[in-house]
C-alpha cells in the first residue's frame, strides 16, 4: 500500500490541494500515519480534502469513522498510544466541541501525565472560521479554548505554501497539533515556492509577510490577506504597514513580533475569533510586557465581536475587514493626543 | 488492618450458592425487544383496520410534504436557499411525526426535520429561516412547540428529556417526540438522553430515522447492532422497528409511543427504516457513495406509492382526488415561492440585541461601533 | 414544598455555607428552581453544599442525576425551555468538559437563536480551582474557555457575602451563568455584612475590596485574599496596593478596573488560571486600551505557569502567591528605567 | 420540480407488501443477550471441571487484594495517601481482569483498579503515585502496558479501542481489557467507545463492576436497563452478567471474553455485579447513602470466603495454607509500607519538562522564573 512520495507531482494550486498533498506525502513516507474522521474515506471528506487517499491507500489507513467526535479523538488516542499517528478530521469547528473532555484531559496532558514516557504524536485537522456562508455552528473561532489549554500546539497556515509545510510539520511532530484550517482560504491561489515544495517550516516561527515602517498588523489564517490587502490600501493614507503572520498561536513566537513591533512602535492584533477572551488579548498583553517603552499608542485589536457567530446574510458585518483594520490604524495616536484614555 | 482483611472462616461450611444480593433483574427485556422484521401496515393484513380518514389525510400529507421537498430543492438552485437538506423519500416518517403529536406537545427536530416542522403547522417560510440565512431560528419555538433545528447532531435528544420532565414535574399533559438520524445515534448525548429519559420516566419519544447514510457512511461503518431498535432494551425502554416508508406504520407506532408517554410508562425509541432519496443536501455529490441501483430499489418502495396503492385497493382515491392533491400541493409550493422570493428584512444591529436578555457595556459599544459603520457606509453611498 | 426564606436563619459562616444557604433561598422562594448534579441529593454533594437541600424540597426539586454531564446539562437545557430554573452541578472543573458541547453550541445561544424568544435562566455552578490537593483533572481553573463563549455570564465569588449574593443573583438571572466557586474558599470566614445579609448584587459590578495609591491589583475568585495579603505585605516595602475584585468576568466592570488604575497608573492582573490565552490577557489588553497615557508601566500578569496543573505534592509552587506578586509589583518600572522593552 | 415529485402511479396494481429494502438483520440478537442471572460458578456443578490450580492461585491473589486494600486504607490515614477508592469486596473482578491478560495485552484501569493493575505486576509504590500526589502517573504505561488510571470516567474507554484496533492493523497480538464502573456506563464515551469497538471488531474487553454505586447515586438512579450486560445487544456484540464475587466465575468468562477477542470476534461486555464494602474513598461518608444491613448482606457474600469455601470443600485449603497466604500477603502490605514511608523525590522543574518534547520559549521562562525563586528560597533558608 505504501507509495513514495511523487515528486514530480504537480505543485498544489489552491490550499486545499496543499492539504491533500502533505496528508498524501505523509501517508506515503510514514506507514504509522492514519486519517480518520466523518467521511474522509469514500467521500473524501465534506471539503473534499482527503480526496482520494482511501482508494490509494486502504480503508484501514484513511478511515471512516462512526459519527461520534469523543469516541474519534479517544480511539485516536489510543492508536497513537500504541505508536500509530492519527490525523483526525473534525468536520467544522464547532462539531470538535463534543470531543472536548478527551482534548483537554487526556490529548494535552498524557506526556505530562507520564512524565514523557507516553506521547501523543496526532494531529488534529479542524476546518475553522467563516466567511463561507455556513448555516450557525459551522463558522465559529474557537482558537481561544485551545490556545488556554497547555499541552496542544495550535496552528493556523494562510498561504498554500504553509498549508503544506505546516501540516507536514504537525504530523511529524511527537506532541498533539491542533490544526487549523480556515475554510474560506480553501480555494485560495497564492505563490508557492516551486524550488522547495516540500520544505517543512518547524512549528512556532511567524513570518513577516510584509515590510513596513509605520505600525504592525499582527494576525494568522483567514486574516492574513484581509491584513495584505489592508497594507495595501493603507499606502494610500500614508501608512507603511509591516503584517506579521503568526503561523502558530502555541508556540508563540515573541521574537518576530517583538521586534517588528519595536522597529514600528505601533501594533494592532486582527483576528476573526471573538474579541473578549480571545487570542488577541493574550497578544496585546504580551507585546506591552515585553515592548512598552517602544509604544507610541495602545496595542489594539481587531476582532469579531463578542457574539455568536451571525447567520449567512449578516456574516459580513461581524468579520474584520479592510475599513476596520484601517480604522483602527487610524486610532494609532498619530499625533499622540492622548484622546484614548 | 481493616475490618475487612479477615476472610470470614467462620461462615465456613455453611456452603451454599447463593446469587449476588443486590442483583434483582428490575425489568423483563423480553417486552423491550423490537420485532425481528420492520413492522408494516400498507399492503398487510394490518391495514384492514386502519381508518381511512386517517390514511387520506396522511396521503395529503406526503404529497404535500414531497412538493415540498421539490421546492425547497429548486430554491437552492435559484439562490433563495443557502442549502437544503432533502426528506424526499423520508416523508412518510416526517409527516406522521408531527400528526401523532397534540397541540400542547413538543417536537424537537434535527437540522433535517422542517418537513415535520412544516406538518405540524408551522409556516414553510420560517422553517426554513436557518438555511436562508437571515437567522438561526427563523420561528418562535413557542408559537408551535417547536424547538430550534438542531444542527450539532444528538444534542436536540436531551433537551427534549429535559422539557417533558420539566412538564411531568408540573403535572402537564405534555409528550417531547425528538427526531434524529441513524448517524446521530452513534453520539454520546444520545446515549444520555436515553438514560435519562428512561431513569425519570420522561414522556419522550424517540424516532430514528434510519435513512440508511450520515452523509456519505453508511449504516454498517455506525452500528455493528442488529437494529438500531435494539439499543432500547440497553436503557430499559422498548424499541420499535417501523417501516418508515409505510405512512400507516409509522403512525400508528408513533401514535402508540405517544400514548405510552402520556400514559405515565416512559420513553420508546423508534426506528424507522428508510432511505434518502436525494443526496446529503444539494452540495453533495450522492453518487461518490452510493450507485443509482440502491437508489432504484428504494424507488420501488416509496412512501407515495405505497400508500395510493392502499388507497387505490380500498377505492378511496381515484385519479381525480390525486388530482385535488397535487393542486392543494403547487397552491402550497406558489405560497413557499412567493414568501421565499421576498427579501428578508435583516437589521445588523440584531447582531447585538440578543445575545443576553441585557446589553453588556462591551456589546453596547461594540453596537455603536457597528452603527457608526453603517452610517459611513451611508454616507458614502449617497 | 415550598418553605417561606427564614430570615432568621443564622448568618452564614463560611462560604460553604453562604452558598447552601443562597440555594435553600432560592429554592424556598421560587418553586421554578431546580438543583440537579451528580450526587447532589442524598449525599449532599461532595462539598456538601447541597447538604439537606433534598430533605427539604424533594428529590423532585433537588435530584441525584445519572453521571453524565452533557447529558445533565442538556436536561437541564430542555428544563429551562419549559420555564424552570435549573440550578446544575458539576462535580469539578474539569467534569464539566464533556458537557462543553450543550454549553457552547446551545446554553450560550439558545436566546440569540431565537431572537429572544427562548431564553435559558439556569445556572451552573463549577466548584474550581487549586490549593486543597486534588489529584489530576480536580483543580482546573477553566474559565478562560468560559469567557471566550459569548452568551455566557461568568462570575466569581471571593468573600462569605458575595457567595450568597452573587448567587442568588445567578439563580435570578434570565440568561445562563457560569458559577465557578473556589474550592479552596469554600471554608473560609470572613466579614458577612449582617445589616443586608440577603442583598443580591447585580451581576456585572466589581468591587474595591482595598483601597491603595500606588498600583492596582485587578484579580477575583481564590486570588482575592492572595492579593489582600499581598497588599498588607507591600506596606513593608513601601507600595499602598490597591485590589479590585472583579466578582464578574462576563459582563466586565471596566468602569471600576479603569478608574482604579487611572488613579495609580499601574497594575498587576492576578489570576490562578494559565496565563497564555487566560483571563489575565484580556484584562490587561483592555486595560491598556482604555488607560494608556495614565500607565507608568505595562500591566503585568501573575497567573498559573502554562502547564496541566500540578499533582498535590507541586502545587504550591504554581499557584500565585504573595511573593510572586511582590516580584510583579517590584517590576513595575517605579524608577521609569525603560528595562522592560 | 426534481425528479421524485411525481409519485409512481404506474407501479401501482403490482401491490405485495415488501419490507424496506435496507433492511436486513446483522447479527442474531439472541446470543448477545446476557444470562438472566448472574453467572456462578463456585458452590454449582460449574466449579467441578475448575482447575485447582487456578482457583489456588486466585485465592492466594484475593487474600494478597485484601490486604492491599486495607495498607492502601491504613496509608491515608497516615497521610501517606491524599486519597484512597478501595476495592475491598471487589477484588475478585480486580484480580481476575488482570490474570486472563498475557504480557504483550492491555490493562486500561480506572480510578479505582490500582488492585487490577498491582495484580498484573505493577509496584504498587508506583501503582499509588497518582493518589499519593507526587505524579499524575506514578508508572511507565508501557512497562506492563497498563494505561494511566484514568480519572475522567469512561474516558479510557476509546482508548483501549483505539490501542486494541491499531494493534489489530499493524497484525499484533494484543487484547485491551479496559475497566469502568457502573456510573461511568452513563458517559456518552461509554457509549461512543462500544460502538466503535463493534463496528471496528476491536479485540477489546469491556469489563463494567456494578458495584451499586457511583459515589451515592445507586444502579437504579443510574440506568432503568434490566442489566447493565443488557447494554451490549444495542452495539452487536455480547454481553456476559457475572456474580462479580465469584473470582472463578469471573476469570472463566473474562478468559472467554479475551479469547473472543484474541481470535478476532471482536469485543465482549462484561458485567460483574460486586459490591463496594467501603465507602467511596477515604473521604466519603457511606452511611449518607446506605444502610449497615446492606453491606452485611454482602459481607455474607464476600469473594474470599466464597473461595475459601470452595476450596476447603475440595481438601485443597487448610489452615496452614491460609496462614501460608496470609503470611505472604503481609510480607508484600510490609513492603508497600516501606516503599510509602520514604519521601518521594520531588524536582519542581519537572513542571516544565514534559509538557511538550521540546520546551517552548515561553516555558523556559517559566521554569527560569520558577528556578530563581527557589534559589531565593534556598538562600533565605541558609
Ligand atoms: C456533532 C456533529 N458532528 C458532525 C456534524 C456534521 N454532519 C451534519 S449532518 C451529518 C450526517 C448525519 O447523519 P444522520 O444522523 O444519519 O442524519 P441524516 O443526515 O441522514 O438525516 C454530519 C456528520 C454535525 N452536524 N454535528
Ligand atoms: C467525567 C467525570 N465526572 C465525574 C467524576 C467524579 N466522580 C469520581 S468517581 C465518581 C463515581 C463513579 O462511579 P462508578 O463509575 O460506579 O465507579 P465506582 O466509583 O463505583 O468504582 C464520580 C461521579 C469523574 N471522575 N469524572
Ligand atoms: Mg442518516
Ligand atoms: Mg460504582
Amino acid at each position: 500500500m505504501t507509495t513514495a512520495v511523487d515528486r514530480t507531482a504537480r505543485k498544489p494550486a489552491t490550499m486545499a490541494q496543499a492539504l491533500q498533498r502533505a496528508l498524501r506525502d505523509s501517508l506515503a513516507e510514514d506507514p504509522s500515519v492514519h486519517v480518520m474522521g466523518e467521511d474522509v474515506g469514500t467521500l473524501g471528506g465534506v471539503f473534499r480534502i482527503t480526496d482520494g487517499l482511501a482508494k490509494e491507500f486502504g480503508e484501514d489507513r484513511v478511515t471512516d469513522t462512526p459519527l461520534a467526535e469523543a469516541g474519534i479523538l479517544g480511539a485516536a488516542v489510543g492508536m497513537a498510544m500504541y505508536g500509530l499517528r492519527p490525523v483526525v478530521e473534525m468536520q467544522f469547528d464547532a462539531f470538535a466541541y463534543p470531543a472536548f473532555e478527551q482534548l483537554i484531559s487526556h490529548v494535552a496532558k498524557m506526556r505530562n501525565r507520564t512524565k514523557g514516557a507516553m506521547s501523543l504524536p496526532l494531529t488534529i485537522r479542524v476546518p475553522y472560521g467563516g466567511g463561507i456562508g455556513g448555516v450557525e455552528h459551522h463558522s465559529d473561532s474557537s482558537e481561544a479554548y485551545y490556545i488556554a489549554t497547555p499541552g496542544l500546539h495550535v496552528v493556523a497556515p494562510a498561504t498554500v505554501a504553509d498549508a503544506y509545510g505546516l501540516l507536514r510539520a504537525s504530523i511529524a511532530s511527537d506532541d498533539p497539533v491542533i490544526f487549523l484550517e480556515p475554510k474560506r482560504l480553501y480555494w485560495s491561489k497564492d505563490s508557492w515556492n516551486p524550488e522547495a515544495p516540500e520544505s517543512v517550516e518547524p512549528i512556532g516561527k511567524a513570518v513577516v509577510r510584509r515590510r513596513g515602517r509605520s505600525a504592525t498588523l499582527i494576525t494568522y489564517g483567514p486574516s492574513v490577506p484581509v491584513c495584505m490587502e489592508a497594507a495595501e490600501a493603507a499606502q494610500a493614507e500614508g501608512w507603511d504597514l509591516e503584517v506579521v503572520d503568526l503561523r502558530s498561536l502555541v508556540p508563540f513566537d515573541d521574537e518576530t513580533v517583538c521586534a517588528s513591533v519595536r522597529r514600528t512602535g505601533r501594533a494592532v492584533v486582527v483576528h476573526e475569533s471573538g474579541g473578549f477572551g480571545g487570542p488577541g488579548g493574550e497578544i496585546a498583553a504580551r507585546v506591552t510586557e515585553r515592548c512598552f517603552h517602544h509604544l507610541e499608542a495602545p496595542v489594539l485589536r481587531v476582532a469579531g465581536f463578542d457574539i455568536p457567530y451571525p447567520p449567512p446574510m449578516l456574516e459580513r458585518h461581524h468579520l474584520p475587514g479592510v475599513d476596520r483594520i484601517l480604522d483602527a490604524v487610524a486610532r494609532l495616536q498619530w499625533e499622540s493626543d492622548g484622546g484614548m484614555s | 488492618m481493616s475490618k475487612h482483611s479477615t476472610p470470614v472462616m467462620e461462615q465456613r461450611g455453611a456452603h451454599q450458592p447463593t446469587p449476588p444480593p443486590a442483583w434483582k433483574p428490575r425489568t423483563d427485556p423480553a417486552p423491550l425487544l423490537p420485532d425481528p422484521e420492520p413492522y408494516r401496515v400498507l399492503g398487510t393484513d394490518a391495514a384492514d383496520t386502519a381508518d381511512s380518514a386517517l390514511l387520506l389525510k396522511l396521503y395529503g400529507e406526503l404529497v404535500r410534504g414531497r412538493r415540498y421537498n421539490a421546492q425547497a430543492t429548486a430554491l437552492t438552485k435559484q439562490g433563495r436557499l443557502a442549502v437544503y437538506p432533502s426528506t424526499t423519500g423520508q416523508e412518510a416518517a416526517e409527516v406522521a411525526a408531527a400528526l401523532v403529536l397534540q397541540e400542547q406537545d413538543w417536537l424537537f427536530p434535527s437540522y433535517r426535520d422542517t418537513l415535520a416542522a412544516v406538518a405540524r403547522g408551522l409556516d414553510p417560510v420560517k422553517a426554513l429561516g436557518l438555511l436562508r440565512g437571515d437567522w438561526h431560528t427563523g420561528y418562535d419555538p413557542y408559537e408551535h412547540r417547536i424547538a430550534p433545528l438542531s444542527t450539532p447532531l444528538a444534542t436536540q435528544l436531551p433537551h427534549a428529556v429535559g422539557l417533558a420532565h420539566a412538564a411531568r414535574l408540573k403535572g402537564d399533559d405534555v409528550v417531547a417526540l425528538a427526531m434524529v438520524g441513524d448517524g446521530g445515534t452513534s453520539e454520546g448525548d444520545f446515549h444520555e438522553a436515553l438514560n435519562f429519559a428512561a431513569v425519570w420516566k420522561a414522556p419522550v419519544v424517540f424516532l430514528v430515522q434510519n435513512n440508511g447514510f450520515a452523509i456519505s457512511v453508511p449504516l454498517a461503518k455506525q452500528t455493528a447492532a442488529p437494529s438500531i431498535a435494539h439499543k432500547a432494551v440497553g436503557y430499559g425502554m422498548p424499541g420499535r422497528l417501523v417501516d418508515g416508508n409505510d405512512a400507516a406504520a409509522m403512525h400508528e407506532v408513533l401514535s402508540e409511543a405517544v400514548r405510552r408517554a402520556r400514559e405515565g410508562h416512559g420513553p420508546t425509541l423508534v426506528e424507522a427504516v428508510t432511505y434518502r432519496m436525494d443526496a446529503h443536501t444539494n452540495a453533495d455529490d450522492a453518487t461518490r457513495y452510493r450507485t443509482d441501483a440502491e437508489v432504484e430499489t428504494w424507488r420501488a418502495h416509496d412512501p407515495i406509492a405505497l400508500m395510493e396503492r392502499e388507497l387505490t385497493e380500498r377505492g378511496l382515491l381515484d385519479d381525480e382526488r390525486i388530482q385535488a392533491e397535487r393542486e392543494a400541493a403547487e397552491e402550497f409550493a406558489a405560497a413557499l415561492r412567493a414568501g421565499m422570493n421576498a427579501d428578508p428584512v435583516l437589521d445588523p444591529m440584531d447582531l447585538f440585541r440578543h445575545v443576553y436578555a441585557e446589553q453588556t457595556t462591551q456589546l453596547r459599544e461594540q453596537a455603536a461601533q457597528l452603527r457608526a459603520e453603517l452610517e459611513a457606509e451611508q454616507e458614502q453611498a449617497r
